[in-house]
């Protein structure tokens, strides 16, 4: 039976310990995008929108919605202090050139080499590329937020992605409301996992191989 | 000089013919020329290949495909990988009555850039590995694998921005530059949409964002209250 | 003997009568700048100075000087309402992209072919490329201001251009002291010469043979 | 937030390294680095590779040739096709001793956006037919030639505003943007220079030209009255 994992919120939160002052970072649409409202006190980060936004704030109430302010999944988003604007294919340049420090996208699949796909699934076909391609290749770190397996509980963390990728080799760190897990250069090493379950739970939901980090432990937030 | 104002959305695309390329400026709710696209619309215009950013749910691009004026769209974000509604525009490519060409939105920006740019083609490593670099050309450089990617231009730019003057010169609120300000500088002809238009000379110079040189018709449009639709 | 030819200020004033409303139009180093002085009345020219400016005036009276606001040359100039700025990376765009209408660049050679070479005095070395290459491909039309001659009495307009070349077969047309001349798919073609210059009195000094233009005439200003 | 400011030019430039690769942002007058050229004059680095879009008489950078500083520079304008006085630059370049590349401006701007875009390599119609095509690798897109240029990137910019924050954000003054917009992009340490320094907050998010995270240090110098030298 599948372990039970931490809510959207607690992944969202745990993520957030990543930031650092003074980074820019991109969220990605969905889960990554609640993020913003737990950046730790004291720090200044950057979140930049592809659609042409670097500093802005948490998600705006909605009576403030102002839709000239508004991320690349189209929420509205207050500023901050410093905050700037740009048009697209400066933000792109910024993205490209590597100049995003961190980018924290949602997933469907990873590969246990770090491939990743998060823009179509086959089954429904279509899909919507965005500005995943370009960060997942132009950000200098990324950190896939999703939940540990799918919605049949079938693993998500996969030996290889069976859905069209994102890019290969692109992934740094997965956090899902399981786990965090590392993609090195020896595969997937477990580093936490959520109060009460295992290293052999978190296995049992994982189709590659986990390794477990001299330093394993508890997720905390 | 000879003004740049048109008095109606109308008039400034009287002469958009059936099979043009259009590029649309805009990114969901900001920055999104409405009253030209409603103009086009009313025009009946057919057979257009759509280049923007985004088509889906609430976009007034999807009112094009209410009497089937699109041949094709080249975008980033057309179909939801989520489940949710279908825009008008996802039915009609479900049902296989429009094209998509789907390109990354890294890709779609410095593409238009070049075709504004007089840039022949470029590089980047955005897209190898994918489904996107199937067929196409690679280079190794500095190590790294790159796609080729050719310049993009347009018959038309139907833009917005905030403010502009007679002289077609623009400056854009907040978030609204997105793709309007590369695709003014790639189009045979660039109708631009402002909510305030001023005379030449008051808008101050270093507040400018697209120079007026790039822009051959200006027309004033209404501020539409747009609603975000997760 | 050469000719006699018209003074450099009327160059530019004849260069100014190619001047239409709405252009935009670069100018190089030299001669051209003056062109600037001699917007016919009632036109709307923009001037586009590489490094970053549409919609300069003429050159700024000396005790007007703003370090800020130079041409491509450095000579300070003015602002005309709607004038704008913005960095060489798109200054460069707009070039390359086609949307200057009219560069008006100076010369030290051009062939009847068109190939220009403006950049380089071989005999004195080193050289300096600025923007001509860019404006001399970019520009939608191209006409060079220039002496007829060079100092010592020889022919700049030759059969072959024997300096570096600026670039290839770009000139449309040439505006000199004596003459204005088209480069045409068929050769040089003669339009008009200076008050008291013969077609003959032109071709004297010029290397390739001209053709002289059906409706030749009088240069005026 | 940690702020980037530093108290003199001294301190913002010191680890910068002999053999160092360094853009220099401006053009002619406008927006030089001036303090900041000065104090790599006083720190005596050498062997420095600069790139620049000029180097000439009156330019702070020519006073890096005074004590023989340069190795080499990347310029467009750097010796003058017309007889007048030579720079010092100018002098060792024809004694043989400080290299220079010529490239075309437009090629150069270009080269160093690509460096800070993430852009592999360009195709450039500029310079085909001419002496800067020697021995490169051309291509024919649309039935025209083109040169393939590859990015360009320093360990260090040195570049000019008029007004920054204490985030790194910039705003300039009428045609100070030219080479510095770009090269805040391409360097992996950027230096801004400043004729007014404020806190984050103070500059209208609408007017930064130069976001801040492409800014690493930046320092308040003086400004200083260029003259034209013609």
């Amino acid at each position: 039976m599948r372990p039970a994992g931490i809510p959207r919120d607690l992944i969202a939160m745990r993520v957030a310990r990543e930031l650092e002052d003074g980074m820019a970072v991109n969220l990605g649409i969905g889960l990554p995008t609640q993020v913003a409202n737990h950046v730790p006190e004291g720090l200044t980060v950057w979140f930049q929108a592809e659609n042409g936004i670097l500093g802005y704030g948490g998600i705006a109430p909605d009576d403030a919605f102002d839709q000239d302010l508004i991320n690349a999944g189209g929420q509205p988003v207050t500023l901050q202090p410093g905050a700037c604007f740009f048009d697209s294919a400066e933000s792109f340049a910024m993205i490209r050139g590597g100049h995003i420090d961190l980018a924290i996208l949602g997933g469907l699949q990873v590969s246990e080499r770090g491939d990743l796909a998060n823009w179509m699934v086959p089954e429904r076909g279509g899909g919507s590329i965005g500005g995943a391609m370009d960060l997942a290749e132009g950000a200098r770190r990324l950190i896939v937020a999703m939940e540990h397996t799918a919605r049949d509980g079938s693993p998500r963390i996969l030996r290889e992605c069976t859905y069209p990728l994102t890019a290969p080799a692109c992934v740094d760190r997965i956090v899902t409301d399981l786990a965090v897990i590392d993609v090195t250069p020896e595969g997937l090493v477990l580093r936490e996992a959520a109060a009460g379950v295992s290293p052999g739970g978190v296995q049992s939901v994982t189709e590659p191989s986990l390794q477990t980090a001299d330093d394993f432990r508890e997720m905390t937030f | 000089m000879t003004s740049k104002a048109f008095l109606s959305c109308n008039e400034a695309i009287a002469d958009v013919f059936d099979g043009a390329t259009i590029m649309f400026g805009g990114f969901i709710t900001a920055g999104t020329p409405t009253d030209l696209v409603q103009a086009l619309v009313e025009r009946d215009t057919s057979n257009i290949t759509g280049i923007a950013n985004n088509i889906g749910i609430g976009d007034p691009l999807d009112n094009l495909c209410e009497k089937r004026q699109l041949r094709k769209m080249i975008a980033s974000f057309a179909i939801r990988a989520s489940g949710a509604r279908q825009s008008r525009f996802e039915e009609q490519y479900r049902a296989g009555e429009v094209e998509l060409e789907l390109v990354p939105q890294g890709t779609l920006a410095e593409r238009i850039r070049a075709g504004g740019a007089g840039i022949g083609g470029f590089y980047t490593p955005t897209g190898v590995g994918t489904v996107v670099a199937e067929g196409r050309e690679t280079r190794i450089i500095d190590g790294r694998e790159h796609l080729f990617e050719l310049p993009l231009r347009a018959d038309f730019a139907f833009i917005k921005a905030h403010r502009g003057d007679t002289s077609g010169n623009l400056v854009y609120r907040r978030a609204e530059r997105n793709f309007n300000v590369t695709m003014a500088t790639a189009a045979d002809i660039v109708i631009a949409e402002v909510e305030e238009l001023v005379e030449t000379g008051e808008l101050e110079p270093e507040a400018i964002v697209t120079p007026g040189i790039y822009v051959d018709r200006i027309v004033k449009g209404e501020r539409h209250e747009a609603r975000w639709y997760p």
